[in-house]
């Protein structure tokens, strides 16, 4: 830069040579002010979602780059909630990206003492086994009355309201034909 | 809920939340919506800018009293009583909506004359069973209806539907044909359902109410006016409720109470009115109409109960109303076992109906707990829930997960229901040492919302989708990968077992596709199988009429039928709603069923189909075009005319005339008084909570009867209530809640810095007088017990806690929010520790919000002294109980039957028969 | 120097064709629910920091005040009085749907709890802006006021005079852009305050609290339309008898100009925690400085006689 | 950060001016409002460099034109040891702003504009001007060359001192701390006769009696200007005034009057003979206006923390004249 150039963008020069004399308002704007841009507007893709916490059924909007959320905000379009919402809803990047979100399974063996490392698919696997196991240890297939039972009381399940459609879905169906009758959710709560 | 269910015929808010802006009045009660449902409550300010009154009627002060036109303090507990006092207001000086009235509900029915009401039996319905503490409701019907009677029914293979099931409608109800057999359309014959209504509640004057409320009479009245004022063909009011209501022992026929002032005043399927139910969480709506309930199936269909052991035919027939849409009760069946058993599900088998495993009476969430208490229950999986501080009496919950052998819990944060092991209080009180504890725990890490695809159904009964934004992380997934895979693992380790018991999960039909390196399922195909399709062509069903009882339809949840019409993602739509007609934008997203926002829209036209005014037209009917229409999808066949009148022999919904909104109701009518679907009576009764320092004004007959108490169950003991002796050491009302800056048990919210430091630790508000009598400093500590544990919370000294007078005595009521637990960025007590699990028959929810505490200044004391501590206090209650008992007290009126162990007393009709069924004064 | 008597803000006419319609806020705290939705979400926009868990029994207010970390605070204020005063007359006659009294009228039970969203309030004439010595405060095309985060050498001066204590150095350990170890700071060190989401200004966006408020408390858009939207709404509000209903920093003749951001309150702004009655500090500026002046001559001559007369020892 | 500004185990016990419950504030008998005591604005973020530079800006500034007047009489030792001194003081005062800032490494952003709105940019350049030609002055001096450069060096920085002497009183007044902005007419004042003062004392410490005669005076005038001064300023503050009298404001004041005073006497009284009056009495003074300093500085913050400096003079100006911060309905 040219030591001419240099003394241009001196602000002190600036403010008289564009009108600023006070030294309150362009001239003393600084290169990144000038170039500012909204980091939504720089975002890959916004995605329509809609809020997890209460059953308002806000619209949200998912700005992503870089494979990640940059920010999280109301969708004006809903009917609803008209781009508005709660600070919740407003934290839920912040719920996304908590501090103390869990991103590995945690296994804690029967009497153990400590948490310890497991693998998802071996997770998967034992899971599978001690619910054919429970099942097969516990299955009624009739009352003490008599009547028909076709179900296991050893296991259960519990959640939902805060899953999608889809999800409690699987959960039922699969469920009902484990034998699983006690399956719940916090619409009893 | 089975109390919108069977006075309306479906379960779900009648109304939508814009619509709320065209109220003239808006009664919240039993809800904090601007607390709690901030940006919903936008609708609300809409309606009183635009000049509504809104009223809010709680025990606290809260953000929406500040909000409200008016506020009316209330004690904690006591809404029935406030409620039947506006409906006696209404009957006695006959400001009732008549022509609605006479049309559209059922007022005109006359009722069976061997029915008794509360007021003839001192607090019971005719029926109670004091054996069994049930009612038998044969005595409850219509008058002339043939009656099965209720063992009857059970010897041929059914149960009479009821909880969650007749929460969409009051199906069978045993009428065979649409109308009534007996009605008085003048109502004036003393057993019609107006007559039986004023008789029933001729005693909740405003004094009673105001007496047993504590609020004032000129508070009640001016509500009472103001409600009527703004009721009629020109204005309509709306009631907004949420779990303040549910979560007592009579939290149904507090809805109920609500439904019934609503039928009065016309206000039901009228733009501005309504009754708006606010759920607590993103998909709670969706989590009843597609169950994660053990006693319902998809769209409310009843699980097959044990004592329900006839034949496919048999379940169809127990619960298919001859009339109304539950008329094609097979087809929906039908539909979901062809969409879970595919081919394997056919006629010949009956479907795979006798396969279908069967549930008792109750095996809800706190039985099943109680269950595990017992070592019944081996094994459970947690998916998004936390029990250990959601549920009430978190302790025996905790206890009940200490006894599991295997447990799974999937969060997206280490919440306490899996961390209970190594830092619940009974590990710091040593009731519990982790190297005795034998449950194997996996922790699996959930996804977000932003990490699947997938729909929530929100308060308003709409479908919203949302898409995926990024891939999750390392471990975490969505549930739906989640039961997927578990799915698809059990089904091939078991796919060569010839067992029979693996018949069921066998015949499952799990082909989902899969996508991205995790092969997440696609969440798109599974809401296919819920929308339906045919089976044949593959062709998507646009709504329920499509559905077949022949097998040759699949359809996941009949009420959703059509949510993937034409092969479109109806619930993925985004329309912006500037781009719509009106503001009831139903190109947003989509709302069962059909789409349509406002429930029973038909009545907001007039019995001739007219408008009642132009003020408030909504849906009417075109006599030029011959059909229904206006600003939303009509709740009604579109081109049946107001004038039909159904013949003799017609079925399902031709069997309902032209001039009858309530489509799901075999009548076609809204039910003031419900024959059936409900375990505590056809009518709400003002009884008093479970725990309450009072006795009943009305009957000897303190609490609701058919409450369900865990008698035997150690970890769950009671406070002594009303005037027996040690009700003194619990001698505060404790009503809970929650706040805007955290959602429910806190596990989304605690871990969110920003939210973390708007509200960052537990509290309790108390009133200043409060305060001074016990020694409260603000901003000190207080500690707050039960007969079920103690918990320290900060002191917050406020106005906005009132307490109440009755019976010239003056009781304070203690506000606890109940966000905290062991872990997060900011921990504190669980107010649920304080908890009961008495709960309500019709739904098994727990009465959290109103039970008694006591609470003294201070920390409460750490380690082994905090159960000892709360046991001190329970023996030093129980000790005057029983002095009392061996002394009996001067006055005869009130003595009770000593408790059982653990410092319990039994008041239950069947222990004391002859003095509950004492005539009243 | 004219720099309290233009009407306009401070510098905003730099901009020349690039100057854009001065907007700011109304904040209306007669329908603030008191959610804290927009301290959230300037949070959440400006990744501003935690502020720190302190439960302080003042009411539900735990943010206490505006600062580095804050940028939106809600005030909750508990009152034993009635919304609504009584009003004079009754109902007119034939209108049945007003109550029979007036909300909290019976002044026994009466209550109110008030809630205000508080906000830097971007001032006409504003202190912070006059008196930073690098010119890291400076006024937008928006005529909105900014601390410019690669500027501010955190002096610290605008802090105190701020007549609203809005700013505050940020004393937390410094994120990005780190001080050259060998000076030693190992904090932020820079001055921060509300933006009026200059970025989002930038991109045609709305700043982020307006956005996200549940209820419009909180209303963005050009000053003279919302100057014009307040004094309907105090006219409104007096109409229904509303208790202590004022608008506040609304008049382009107050001590600062008027606010650029400026409120509907329902009682006296010391209740909420604003000063009655803030002047722009600079507005005594030229008599500071020709006080100085004569001080600094008074002592040059006082020093020079003192030396020059009388005697050496 | 947020803090706990009052403890609430404090509330509880309901001292004098806190919070209740409520909000309100119960100060023996007087009911004035604020959001629980909290204060309106923020109290000055400055830490000790601060004060400590006013001391040695003021004490750089006299010592400059101490130096020239010296040396137009001839008082060859009185002009070089003020000349070294203000130029020590000139170089120590830049650092102690630097030390000050939150970024120190941005400095140099203080010259990046020339704001006559901003007395601290002003003083920037001030401090520019006049450091570096009391140190360029120095500097020749010591070096013995370039004699005009030196002169015009010299007289520059005594045309700036008196500035630099006197801005930092417009700086804190050009403020909305209560007690610095109502004092902003004395302020200046106070810190030239403190400036004065300290400048004469300081050169007293390091002269022997025969030619301190124009720096004990000027001492001793300081001293006796600057008393009078704040005697006068707390007057006209009224009830704000009396944060001069409390806290540490307050015993500060008192070190102040006391070390000035004491110094000023012993320099008048035997400064004339005695060299160990002369550095005890200089020494004294020294420390009496850094204390001033602390005091005006401490007046400052604990004006800042206390809502009722900020709430009641303005409740009371907008009672009287009215005011157009607030526009009521009838209005």
């Amino acid at each position: 830069m040219s030591l001419s150039k240099l003394l241009e963008s001196w602000p002190a020069v600036r403010q008289l040579r564009e009108g600023d004399p006070l030294g309150l308002g362009r001239a003393v704007q600084s290169p990144r002010s000038r170039t500012l841009v909204p980091r939504i507007d720089e975002a890959e893709h916004v995605v329509q979602s809609v809020c997890p916490f209460c059953a308002v059924g806000c619209g949200q909007l998912v700005y992503v780059s870089d494979g990640a959320i940059t920010h999280i905000e109301g969708d004006p379009a809903s009917p609803i909630s008209r781009g508005r919402l709660c600070p919740k809803g407003q934290a839920s990047k912040s719920y996304a990206d908590s501090p103390l979100r869990e991103y590995k399974v945690k296994y804690r063996r029967p009497y153990g003492t400590s948490w310890e490392e497991l693998s998802l698919g071996d997770a998967m696997e034992m899971i599978a086994d001690r619910i054919i196991r429970t099942r097969a240890d516990s299955w009624e297939w009739k009352t003490e009355d008599g009547n028909p039972a076709n179900r296991t009381m050893a296991i259960g399940n519990l959640g939902g309201a805060t899953l999608d459609n889809e999800e409690n879905y699987l959960i039922k169906k699969l469920m009902t034909a484990l034998g699983v009758v006690q399956v719940e959710n916090q619409a009893r709560i | 809920m089975p109390s919108l269910g069977t006075s309306f015929g479906r379960g779900g808010a009648t109304t939508f939340q814009q619509d709320l802006q065209n109220a003239d009045c808006i009664v919240i009660m039993g809800s904090n919506m601007a607390e709690n449902h901030p940006v919903g409550f936008q609708w609300v300010m809409e309606a009183r800018e635009r000049g509504a009154q809104v009223i809010h009627v709680d025990p606290r002060f809260t953000r929406t009293s500040a909000m409200a036109t008016k506020h009316v303090p209330l004690r904690a507990g006591s809404d029935i009583a406030f409620l039947g006092g506006i409906a006696n207001y209404i009957l006695q000086n006959d400001l009732y909506f008549r022509e609605y009235v006479e049309h559209y509900t059922n007022a005109p029915v006359i009722i069976n004359d061997e029915f008794a009401d509360t007021e003839d039996l001192d607090g019971l319905f005719s029926g109670w069973d004091p054996e069994e503490g049930e009612y038998s409701v044969e005595s409850w019907m219509y008058d002339g209806m043939e009656i099965h009677g209720s063992a009857g029914q059970r010897e041929q293979g059914f149960k009479p539907t009821k909880g969650e099931a007749s929460g969409h409608g009051g199906h069978g109800g045993g009428l065979l044909h649409g109308e009534p057999p007996a009605e008085d359309r003048a109502m004036q014959h003393p057993r019609c359902v107006l007559q039986l209504l004023k008789r029933h509640y001729a005693r909740y004057t405003p004094e009673f109410v105001a007496e047993t409320c504590g609020c004032s009479v000129e508070d009640f009245v001016q509500v009472c006016e103001t409600l009527v004022a703004n009721s009629g063909r020109d204005r309509t009011s709306a009631f907004v409720y949420a779990v303040g209501w549910t979560q007592h022992t009579v939290g149904v026929q507090t809805i109920r109470s609500a439904a019934i002032i609503q039928q009065l005043l016309g206000n039901i399927g009228r733009p501005g009115g309504g009754i708006m139910a606010l759920r607590g969480h993103a998909s709670i709506q969706g989590s009843t109409d597609i169950p994660t309930l053990y006693n319902i199936l998809p769209g409310y269909l009843p699980m097959p109960h044990t004592e329900s052991y006839g034949d496919l035919d048999r379940y169809i027939e127990a619960n298919t109303s001859p009339t109304g849409w539950w008329g094609h009760f097979r087809a929906y069946f039908v539909s979901l076992m062809k969409a879970y058993f595919g081919e394997n599900a056919n006629a010949d088998n009956d479907f795979l109906f006798k396969s279908l495993p069967r549930i008792d009476d109750d095996n809800s969430a706190y039985w099943t707990v109680e269950q595990m208490l017992q070592g019944k229950v081996k094994g459970y999986i947690i998916a998004g829930e936390n029990p250990a501080v959601g549920h009430a009496n978190g302790k025996a919950h905790r206890l009940g997960l200490s006894r599991l052998e295997w447990l799974v819990v999937r969060d997206v944060v280490e919440i306490e229901s899996a961390s209970f092991w190594y830092d619940s209080p009974e590990v710091e009180s040593g009731e519990l040492e982790p190297e005795a504890i034998p449950t194997e725990i996996f922790f699996l890490p959930a996804a977000t919302h932003t990490e699947k695809d997938g729909s929530f159904t929100n308060t308003q009964r709409l479908l919203q989708w949302h898409w995926q934004a990024v891939e999750p992380k390392e471990d975490c997934r969505s549930e739906l990968w989640f039961y997927f895979h578990l799915g698809r693992l059990i089904k091939q380790k078991l796919a060569d077992s010839e067992d029979e018991r693996d018949k069921l999960i066998k015949a499952l039909r799990w082909e989902y596709p899969t996508h991205s390196g995790i092969q997440e399922p696609d969440a798109e195909a599974v809401l296919q199988e819920i929308s339906g399709q045919e089976i044949e062509s593959g062709k998507f069903l646009s709504g329920y009429p499509e559905l077949k009882d022949d097998g040759s339809t699949l359809c996941g949840c009949w009420i959703y039928s059509g949510c993937f019409k034409e092969g479109i993602n109806q619930t993925a739509r985004k329309k912006p709603h500037w781009e719509q007609d009106t503001y009831v934008a139903d190109e947003w997203a989509w709302a069962w069923p059909d789409n349509r926002h406002l429930l029973y829209n038909r009545a907001s036209a007039d019995p001739d189909g007219k408008p009642w005014s132009e003020r408030k037209r909504y849906v009417w009917w075109d006599a030029g075009e011959g059909k229904w229409t206006g600003l939303d999808s009509p709740d009604f066949e579109e081109d049946k005319p107001p004038s039909y009148v159904p013949p003799k022999d017609a079925k399902a919904e031709d069997a309902i005339a032209g001039d009858h909104p309530f489509v799901m109701q075999a009548d076609g009518r809204s039910w003031l008084y419900v024959p059936q679907g409900l375990e505590d009576g056809p009518l709400p009764t003002h009884y008093e909570p479970h725990e309450s320092p009072f006795g009943n004004r009305l009957y000897s007959q303190r609490a609701n009867p058919r409450r369900q108490q865990n008698k035997d169950l150690a970890e769950d003991p009671y406070n002594p209530v009303a005037d027996e002796p040690g009700a003194d050491v619990y001698p505060y009302v404790v009503t809970t809640y929650r706040l805007t800056e955290h959602h429910t048990a806190g596990g989304m919210t605690r871990s969110v810095p920003y939210l973390a430091e708007l509200q960052p630790q537990m509290f309790c508000e108390v009133h200043p007088d409060l305060a001074r009598d016990v020694g409260l400093e603000h901003g000190g500590w207080a500690t707050i017990y039960t007969s079920r544990s103690a918990i320290e919370a900060r002191v917050m000294v406020t106005d906005r806690m009132r307490p109440v007078r009755m019976d010239g005595r003056e009781v304070h009521q203690i506000g606890l929010p109940y966000h905290w637990g062991k872990r997060g960025l900011i921990t504190g007590d669980s107010a649920n520790d304080l908890a009961h699990m008495a709960l309500d028959p019709n739904v098994h929810i727990q009465e959290t919000k109103a039970f008694t505490c006591g609470i003294r200044p201070g920390r409460r004391p750490r380690g082994a002294d905090l159960p000892r501590f709360v046991a001190e206090l329970r023996e030093q209650a129980r000790s005057r109980l029983e002095a009392s008992v061996a002394e009996p007290p001067m006055s005869g009126r009130t003595s009770r039957t000593p408790s059982a162990p653990g410092g319990r007393r039994e008041e239950d009709p069947h222990v004391e028969p002859e003095e509950a069924r004492k005539p009243a004064q | 120097m004219s720099v309290v008597e233009t009407k306009r803000p401070d510098g905003w006419e730099s901009y020349g064709d690039a100057q854009k319609e001065r907007v700011g806020f109304f904040t209306d705290t007669s329908v603030c629910i008191g959610c804290k939705a927009c301290e959230v979400a300037c949070k959440e926009w400006n990744l501003i920091p935690e502020d720190g868990r302190v439960w302080t029994g003042e009411s539900y207010d735990h943010t206490s005040q505006l600062g580095a970390n804050t940028w939106r605070h809600v005030a909750f204020v508990e009152q034993r009085k009635p919304l609504q005063a009584l009003l004079e007359a009754p109902p007119a006659p034939g209108d049945r749907t007003a109550p029979s009294a007036a909300p909290g009228g019976d002044g026994s039970t009466a209550l109110r709890w008030l809630m205000e969203s508080d906000v830097c309030k971007h001032c006409t004439h504003a202190a912070c802006l006059d008196v930073c010595p690098t010119g890291s405060l400076f006024r937008t095309e928006f005529g909105t006021v900014v601390v410019q985060q690669d500027i501010c050498n955190g002096c610290g001066y605008c802090v105190p005079a701020c007549p609203f204590g809005v700013l505050d150095k940020r004393h937390l350990p410094a994120t990005t852009d780190p001080p050259p170890a060998i000076l030693g700071r190992k904090e932020d060190g820079r001055v921060w305050k509300c933006t009026l989401c200059y970025d989002r200004l930038k991109g045609g966006h709305e700043p982020a609290c307006a956005k996200a408020c549940p209820t419009k408390s909180i209303q963005f858009g050009p000053l003279e339309e919302l100057r014009e939207r307040a004094d309907a709404r105090l006219a409104k509000l007096s109409a229904e008898g509303w208790n202590g209903a004022q608008l506040y920093g609304r008049d382009p003749e107050d001590g600062v100009g008027g606010f650029g951001a400026f409120f509907l309150l329902l009682d006296d702004p010391e209740v909420y925690g604003l000063p009655p009655d803030p002047v722009v500090t600079t507005r005594d500026l030229p008599e500071m400085w020709s006080n100085m002046l004569a001080a600094a001559g008074a002592m040059l001559a006082g020093v020079a006689a003192l030396t020059l007369f009388g005697s050496r020892r | 950060m947020r803090e706990e500004l009052h403890p609430l185990s404090d509330v509880n016990g309901k001292p004098p001016g806190t919070t209740s419950w409520d909000g309100s504030i119960t100060e023996a008998g007087t009911e004035m409002r604020s959001y629980y005591g909290r204060p309106v604005i923020k109290e000055p973020v400055w830490t000790w460099e601060i004060p400590a530079y006013f001391f040695t800006g003021g004490l750089a500034g006299a010592s400059a034109v101490l130096s020239t007047a010296a040396k137009l009489t001839g008082n060859e030792p009185l002009s070089k040891r003020a000349l070294y001194i203000g130029a020590v003081a000139d170089l120590v005062s830049p650092a102690l702003l630097i030390s000050d800032l939150g970024r120190p490494e941005r400095f140099h952003h203080m010259l990046r504009v020339v704001k006559i709105t901003s007395p601290m940019n002003v003083g920037s350049w001030v401090l520019l001007v006049s450091g570096g030609a009391s140190n360029t002055a120095a500097v020749l001096e010591l070096l013995g060359r370039l004699k005009p450069v030196k002169l015009l060096a010299g007289a520059v920085s005594s045309l700036a001192g008196p500035l630099l002497a006197t801005y930092t009183g417009v700086l804190i007044a050009d403020t909305a701390v209560p007690v610095w902005h109502e004092g902003r007419r004395e302020l200046p004042w106070i810190f030239g006769a403190s400036a004065m003062a300290s400048a004469g004392a300081a050169a007293s410490v390091f002269l022997r009696p025969e030619d301190a005669g124009p720096a004990r005076r000027l001492a001793v005038a300081g001293v006796l200007a600057e008393g009078a001064l704040m005697q006068l300023m707390e007057v006209r503050l009224g009830k704000i005034g009396e944060v001069y009298r409390q806290g540490a404001a307050g015993k500060l004041s008192w070190a102040a009057k006391g070390l000035a005073t004491g110094g000023a006497a012993l320099l008048a009284r035997r400064g004339k003979r005695s060299r160990a009056a002369l550095v005890l009495g200089g020494a004294m003074v020294c420390a009496g206006e850094m204390c001033l300093r602390w005091a005006v500085f401490k007046a400052g913050l604990q004006s800042a923390r206390d809502p009722k400096y900020v709430v009641e003079p303005q409740r009371e100006r907008a009672d009287r004249r009215g005011t157009k911060a607030t526009t009521k309905p009838d209005a």
